[in-house]
């Protein structure tokens, strides 16, 4: 949507708008339901099977089998539901942080106690065109 | 009469509260967070405030994609701490006001808010860790707690404009209560942070101490941020720094301020923290 | 550009659908209610109308004392229909427009009103019973709703005024929809009626057809009637009139009156419907 | 609270405000359970064995397996809520409606065909003061 268009020249972020939450609706609301300890027990018996009871797209059900972060953010997750997944997986935000966005936890860990990301080049994708 | 004497600003980041939850206050990683509070917990164990006001926003625990409000009052009288994914943190449960709730949610909607009245719902991170940073580890809150929850999740989100009349409108009814009440309001989330994605971690210092400054001392500099500001400059969940400005539309133009602190990092998020006054009349 | 020519405001009184739905139409004391929208259902199968905003309160069935919102708007595909506790009505399910809808959910929060995202929710009377009597019993409904609901149950409900001000809040989203949708838009509830206590049967034919006059002629006198006025005035349940200006809202200041009609009783209510129709510009 | 206190004018009316709703919150959750089939056939095969799941009050218990339709909106009843117990009854909103304010249905149906209760008479407690 055109309100939205500015959002989209933010690189590698995934603004949680209309698009992502319809598209991501199943997704998300699969990681609503390991709010409860039973339902976490019975994902981990059989994750493939519990994930037959939401109508999510292959893509969506592979990303979260194969805990593609990045892959569920860019198909409609969005990170605080997620992050019940991560949480289920006994990973923090940091751990999940850094699978998204560093090559290693510890270079993610470094780069935060040096103070984080940087906002310079970091403000538009044209400052990400020269990158792999 | 009730009044609003102060309000705090502060970050909600959830491995604070494990930290704490996890006796690991004294690492080194986490000394030099906890020590920033240290003035804050004397700062209110002394004020003791009779309810505080608590802004924070629902990471997907009490709401989800069925139905998501852009605001909400907590009438209820107690509130059990959400589940996560990990279990719930072992910190008491919140007991509300529901009095002074009902009241806020009268005024506030007859002035042109559009609440949601939340009576039944878990309280996740976003309000546990203030209190534990505020309060630390007691066997029940100190005092009774009213939530006010924003949409910071799912856009479209709340503009900081609205946010701050929405602090206005809290001040008005807080201060047309029957009772006299000592209140204190938080506004919670941010600073600069960025969670998900290829940019995760972002930080930026600048946008943070200049809002901290603003804060202060001109806070309708602050309302001119537009989202995409906060989520460029500053990572995507730095727009939950809107709740600040609730906070600071409830206090009076002018104000002390009484302690600040910033840290980088804890896990993704700088840490912010402003204890502000309002003057004496 | 999409666009809303026409305003239909309609009762959406239980009885009615049952009627409907057990075959009771032609009996005497019904007879004539379903005569009134006659003319309405050919009207609107002759306009076609792209799609549909219903404006309608949940009566407590979507929603409970464990959370109420405000305004909401239904950003779902499809909504079933709500067990009130005599089984679902037997009609078809209703299907969103999530494009439009979320469209104006965007526009509208930016616009400073704090809507309850609704994705997922079961639709009552307050919905069904107005798409029977304008569509009659087709096996599904010929076009997408987009419900938006109101809170007139748990005080405090919204002022007349500000219900208006959403209708010209949601017409200006409607406006901005890059396509070409021809919209119609419902006010639902009312007229006076009072359902409980020692005073339930309460109507007032003068307040109504007052009510209705204004809202042909001159809508801003409507929104100067108090929360307390239309309860004492023309009963309890006539709160629901705020819904009408909803509607009225989002048409241009002057219109033509294509169809009205006033009948008391249908059970405890004054059914009260017109259709109001933007002049072609 | 002085906000409604104006209401507190109307005869026979009861505002569903902040009050009534804290009064009643159990009451009316309890009616909400009524729009489940198994949960009304539940109901009706030991009311009062049902009704203790829900911490409301003795009167308001009392008030439901009573029927007393007017004690259960003085008691902070909703009848948005109660009208679901109605159904679960075999009641119209009507029927209720005639129980609560008329000596009869068939009078309270005539009154409604003949017009329905004037508002003249009705405006003010100041005005039933002379009532029984
Ligand atoms: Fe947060
Ligand atoms: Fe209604």
């Amino acid at each position: 949507m055109p309100i939205n268009a500015a959002y989209e020249d933010i690189p590698g972020t995934v603004v949680f708008d209309m698009d992502r939450a319809r598209q991501g609706y199943h997704l998300n609301m699969f990681c609503m339901t390991l709010m409860k300890p039973e339902n976490r027990v019975a994902f981990k018996a059989n994750e493939a099977e519990y994930l037959k009871q939401f109508p999510m797209t292959e893509a969506q059900a592979k990303a979260i089998l194969s805990r593609d972060w990045n892959a569920m953010i860019n198909l409609g997750g969005n990170i605080y539901f997620t992050g019940k997944l991560a949480a289920t997986d006994g990973l923090s935000f940091q751990q999940v942080a850094a699978k998204m966005s560093a090559n290693s936890q510890e270079e993610y860990l470094q780069m935060m106690l040096a103070g984080g990301r940087s906002v310079e080049g970091n403000r538009s994708k044209s400052e990400w065109k020269n990158r792999g | 009469m009730a009044k609003i004497v102060a309000g705090v600003g502060t970050s909600h980041v959830p491995a604070i509260g494990a930290a704490l939850d996890n006796g690991r206050t004294g690492e080194p990683y986490w000394k030099p967070v906890f020590a920033g509070y240290e003035k804050s917990k004397e700062w209110i164990a002394k004020l003791k405030p009779d309810v505080c006001i608590a802004v924070y926003n629902d990471h997907a625990s009490a709401f989800s994609l069925e139905m998501f409000p852009t605001f909400g009052v907590g009438a209820g009288e107690e509130y059990p701490i959400a589940d996560e994914g990990w279990g719930p943190r072992p910190v008491p449960p919140v007991k509300g006001h529901p009095d002074l709730a009902w009241h806020i949610i009268q005024s506030v909607v007859q002035d042109d808010f559009d609440l949601c009245i939340c009576n039944k719902m878990a309280v996740d991170h976003g309000l546990s860790v203030p209190l534990s940073v505020m309060f630390g580890q007691p066997s029940e809150w100190p005092c009774p707690i009213i939530p006010v929850i924003v949409n910071v999740v799912v856009y479209p989100v709340p503009t900081g404009k609205r946010c701050y009349m929405l602090g206005k409108a809290i001040r008005k009814a807080v201060e047309s209560f029957d009772k006299d009440l000592k209140v204190v309001i938080f506004g919670t989330g941010g600073m600069s942070h960025q969670l998900a994605g290829q940019r995760a971690g972002l930080i930026n210092k600048e946008f943070d101490n200049r809002f901290l400054d603003n804060l202060v001392h001109d806070p309708a500099a602050n309302l001119d941020i537009t989202h995409l500001e906060y989520l460029r400059e500053a990572g995507a969940e730095a727009i939950e720094l809107v709740m600040w400005q609730v906070m600071r539309g409830a206090l009076d133009d002018e104000v002390n301020e009484i302690h600040r602190f910033y840290h980088v990092p804890a896990s993704n998020t700088a840490v912010g923290h402003i204890i502000l006054e309002n003057k004496k009349s």
